[in-house]
């Protein structure tokens, strides 16, 4: 049975993977799940120099959901590049880094930071709601989508994944222009931008009034836009939003992802990335598929 | 590894409105559980995805069992309140840093729901402890913590002991010590951190955040530290991994 | 205590009412409400001609949210206005009839056959997804909303709320656009189009493939982007999308919704609309507000 | 006016692999319960929003207790399928129309999960009954039917009875009827809609199709229909509503 899949060349042995920001780099969750049984471990978004993060409270629960404002604080790359990629080696999967800035210039700063490093794959977030300047409108405006995919191609090393923001009219329009400006691959979504009010209070639950929205209520429009985004390229997608389950799993595998990441069910079952691979076993088992990769964008 | 684990419920009753007491059989999490860490106990219910940071208030490590106390503050802790003997819950644990031990004269100051992690600790204080309980009308464990030592109430209406804040209560009582340990509302914490910087004394305060993960990866719960944290390097702990104690000097309130 | 609201002139006794598709035309929930309790009845989209709406399964579950394609199947605007309109006159509420078509001329034309009805309001529904010809892209285009706008008010004599899709980036941008347009008032979110897939037999639920989207599930997304037209624009709007209690309503409310409007929630509870009116009651007795307007939009 | 009513479950228990037999007390559902019809249970898990039909299978109106079996299709029937007496449920009901009873001699005809509406129809009419049972191996409820007529069974796998479909039975044991009742899956009422319509028989068949409202306001639920529906006036009739209950003649399969 091969469960193995490829990314823009890269392999990876199975294609579950963690999503950006809920895995943090890894360690902390290796209590509860052996990396090496990972199809890749996905890093929280790093940026060209330290970044605080938003104000507290940075999330909040919706029916089946959450929101976060986490704003993107991380290490920068200098610590990342010194402590969080020499752990990750020691463990036998793939690396793929989220990367995220303000301006073109400093995502192309860390991209190019990281191109001699043991990094298997680039994930660019260009669709963080969260960030105040930038961030957002590179993943909201075609034109602006392709241009930074352009640069940014020019100081990568490894292969490229656009992650796309599904706050857009037209999905395809994002995946199509991030193709055309050179991307190896698109992940999405990202969250939806969503708001909390504390009614009693008559205030914004989260410090900064809106956060991403994630979790299984989400999970329709990301496998609708999975399916809308393999129906229009030819690099492949990485799904994601609300995925819990090995069935979870298999409606992106179907509506057209290569891969998927597993992000707010890590909260909820911290071992559920091992569970899910194992129900991708058993569903093979039961309806007789040798490969994986024939699962993918066969619904009909 | 480490997981979440199933637990049986041995014992639940309400001890004051709104506060229940829950005893659970988890061997393993009693097993390592230090006071001032915490639980995370998760929902049954589909549309809840989040677990629930509760804090450990008392243990039996010999057989296995923990208690915990909490108040109903929303949809969540309502629906652990219907748990009967018998039923099983998800938990993961134990959590956090917990207080450090010392055996130097203390004062143990809990404010409402802040009160439980206080009674595991002052079992296992083995100094002279002085503790100060905060409410705002009706008492809960304060039997319980009278077994360890001198209890000091404050009440908001007055109707038990000092009318006012567990400031108040300490000054009445002309209590000092070389050490303070304190878990209860920001305000609370915020005046203990400044009695505990003009009297100099050493001072450890439990804090509060939202979580999603309780283990140091999602970055929500953090507050705003002195040192740069070592996670990120900025000036931003995390409660659930760094915390939830902090010594009153590192954090911003 | 006053309860009641002012929607482009049209006085509404409460701000709750049904959302358009969710209860007919009220004579089925009437077993359940008593229709002159309610702010408003909103109708169930009405086209020029009969439309006989998309094959089955029409709908599908999701986590605490549901899928919809039933294309709006609806009986065309004579019957409608020879049944349904003098049914719902027997009651003490206000008439909110909402309007679908292919075309501008379609709509146009439903508005002028409902002009010298005892119609209170028309909600033109320019976003409904669950038509292949036209109809979505009126509402997500700026444009294609501003123009139709124009032409509806051409014929309508009484006010017209417009109804926003939620499928848009800036959602900001649409409703300065139908305020542009001559728009009354608008009313929003409709459904997010979603997709979900049957792992098993790997084919779509649906046999329309998408559907849209309501429920708990998207209350965060709706209660922002009512957040933010209320920043942008003047006239009211009715806020709906997942509300399903009277904290939710006043989540709405606070965030600019001058009135609110249940959908799905009814099919979870059919007595949950003056549940949701008391509910607002007593909030307002607990905090000691006299006005309900005066709630409108104060979150902070 | 009509609400959803709480309901009281007496008994609970597996009758078949995934089969279960509630019984619950709810007296004005019970008091107002015709043999077709149906009612929504709703699941407690606040992430599962629409409730769930179930066939009437069997009333005590006296006593004011209503019967139904289920098979465990998927999350809430899963979640029915735990209940215990003393539990609580919402239900509503009862909906739909209902089979239109006679005294003719009759075909009672009930494929898998189809079954249970047929028991309290068996009960209720009076004519002459022959009931054909389509099971695919594992049987239930076939002692309860055979106390009001003679039972033939139908087996996919012919481990009882005739090895194949309902439609193989009738034919086995030559039975003839002036009326025919059937509930089952779409490709056994299919194959009954056309034997009713060769042999010229009365033919009423139970349907089922996706619901969200259940009381024809919402459009989910409809089937192709030869006449024009009285609700939109096009040609798709209101399964909830209009239904579940068709004459033969009246629906495209
Ligand atoms: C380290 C720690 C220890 C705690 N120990 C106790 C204890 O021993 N007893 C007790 O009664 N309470 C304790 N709390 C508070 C307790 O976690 C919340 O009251 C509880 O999570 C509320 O959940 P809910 O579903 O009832 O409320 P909801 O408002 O429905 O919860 C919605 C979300 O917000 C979170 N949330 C709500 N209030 C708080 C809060 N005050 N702190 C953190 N998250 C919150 C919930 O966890 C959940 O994710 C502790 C909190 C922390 C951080
Ligand atoms: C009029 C009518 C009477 C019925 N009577 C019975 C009965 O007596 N016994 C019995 O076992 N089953 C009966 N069914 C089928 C029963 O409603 C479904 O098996 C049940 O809703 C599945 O719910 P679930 O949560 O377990 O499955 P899920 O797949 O998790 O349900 C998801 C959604 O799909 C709907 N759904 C799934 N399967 C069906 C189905 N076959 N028909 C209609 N909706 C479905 C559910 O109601 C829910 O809204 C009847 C259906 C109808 C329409
Ligand atoms: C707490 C949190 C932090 C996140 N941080 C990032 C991030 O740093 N970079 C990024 O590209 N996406 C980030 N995301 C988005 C997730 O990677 C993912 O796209 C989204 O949550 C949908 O998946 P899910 O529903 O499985 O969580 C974050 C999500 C959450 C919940
Ligand atoms: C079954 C169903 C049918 C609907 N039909 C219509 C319609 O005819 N016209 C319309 O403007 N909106 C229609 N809607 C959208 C609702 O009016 C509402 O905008 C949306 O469902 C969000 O609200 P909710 O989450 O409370 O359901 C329909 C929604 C559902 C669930
Ligand atoms: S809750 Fe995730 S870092 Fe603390
Ligand atoms: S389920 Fe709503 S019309 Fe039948």
């Amino acid at each position: 049975m091969n469960l193995s899949v490829n990314i823009a060349g890269v392999e990876l042995k199975n294609p579950v993977m963690p999503a950006s920001g809920t895995f943090g780099s890894g360690l902390e969750y290796s209590d509860f799940v052996h990396l090496g049984e990972l199809g890749a471990v996905v890093t929280k978004g790093v940026s060209n120099v330290p970044w605080i993060g938003n104000d507290t409270p940075r999330i909040a629960e919706t029916k089946s959901g959450m929101l976060n404002a986490v704003g993107l604080q991380n290490p920068g790359v200098d610590l990342f590049l010194e402590r969080d990629i020499p752990y990750l080696k020691k463990y036998d999967t793939k690396i793929v880094v989220n990367v995220c800035g303000k301006t073109t210039e400093e995502y192309c700063e860390v991209v190019e930071r990281l191109s001699d490093a043991p990094v298997d794959l680039l994930e660019i977030n260009i669709s963080c709601p969260n960030v105040k300047a930038g961030g957002i409108a590179f993943g909201q405006d075609p034109e602006c989508a392709m241009a930074i995919t352009q640069e940014v191609k020019k100081y990568a090393k490894q292969p490229i994944i656009m992650k796309l923001s599904p706050n857009v009219t037209d999905i395809t329009e994002m995946a199509k222009a991030v193709e055309a400006g050179g991307a190896d691959a698109v992940s999405l979504i990202n969250t939806l931008t969503g708001m909390k009010i504390d009614v009693h209070r008559q205030k914004f639950v989260l410090a900064n009034r809106t956060g991403g929205l994630s979790g299984p209520a989400i999970k329709p429009v990301a496998v609708r836009m999975v399916y809308q985004v393999f129906q229009a390229v030819d690099v492949p997608i990485i799904g994601m939003g609300g995925i819990a389950s090995a069935e979870d799993a298999l409606e992106f595998i179907l509506a057209g992802a290569t891969a998927v990441a597993v992000g707010t069910a890590n909260f909820h079952n911290p071992a559920v990335m091992p569970e899910i691979i194992q129900g991708l076993v058993n569903y093979m088992k039961k309806y007789n598929i040798s490969d994986i990769q024939d699962l993918i964008g066969v619904v009909e | 590894m480490n997981e979440k684990r199933e637990a049986l419920v041995l014992s639940q009753g309400e001890i004051a409105k709104d506060i229940f007491d829950l005893w659970i059989k988890q061997p393993e999490i009693a097993g390592a559980a230090r006071p001032g860490q915490f639980v995370m106990i998760y929902c049954e219910d589909n549309s809840r995805l989040l677990p629930r940071p509760i804090s450990i208030c008392e243990v039996n490590t010999a057989k296995g069992h923990l208690r915990l106390v909490y108040r109903i503050a929303g949809e969540g802790t309502k629906e652990f309140s219907k748990l009967v003997s018998a039923d099983r819950i998800q938990v993961m644990g134990p959590l956090g840093n917990g207080f450090p031990l010392s055996a130097k004269k203390a004062i143990l100051v809990g404010g409402g729901i802040g009160i439980p992690p206080m009674l595991e600790l002052a079992r296992q204080l083995e100094g002279e402890k002085q503790i100060v309980l905060g409410y705002r009308d009706e008492l809960f464990l304060d039997k319980d913590l009278e077994k360890f030592g001198q209890v000091c109430i404050a009440t908001e209406d007055g109707s038990t002991g000092t009318r006012g804040t567990v400031i108040d209560a300490i000054k009445e009582h002309h209590l000092d010590a070389e050490v303070i340990y304190a878990c209860g509302p920001t305000p609370m914490l915020k005046a203990l951190q400044k009695y505990a910087i003009v009297h100099n004394i050493e001072c450890y305060l439990s804090m509060e955040e939202r979580m999603a993960c309780g283990i140091g990866a999602c970055l929500a719960c953090v507050c705003k530290s002195v040192g740069k944290d070592e996670h990120t390097n900025v000036h931003n702990k995390r409660v659930c991994k760094d915390g939830p104690v902090f010594e009153a000097r590192e954090v911003e309130l």
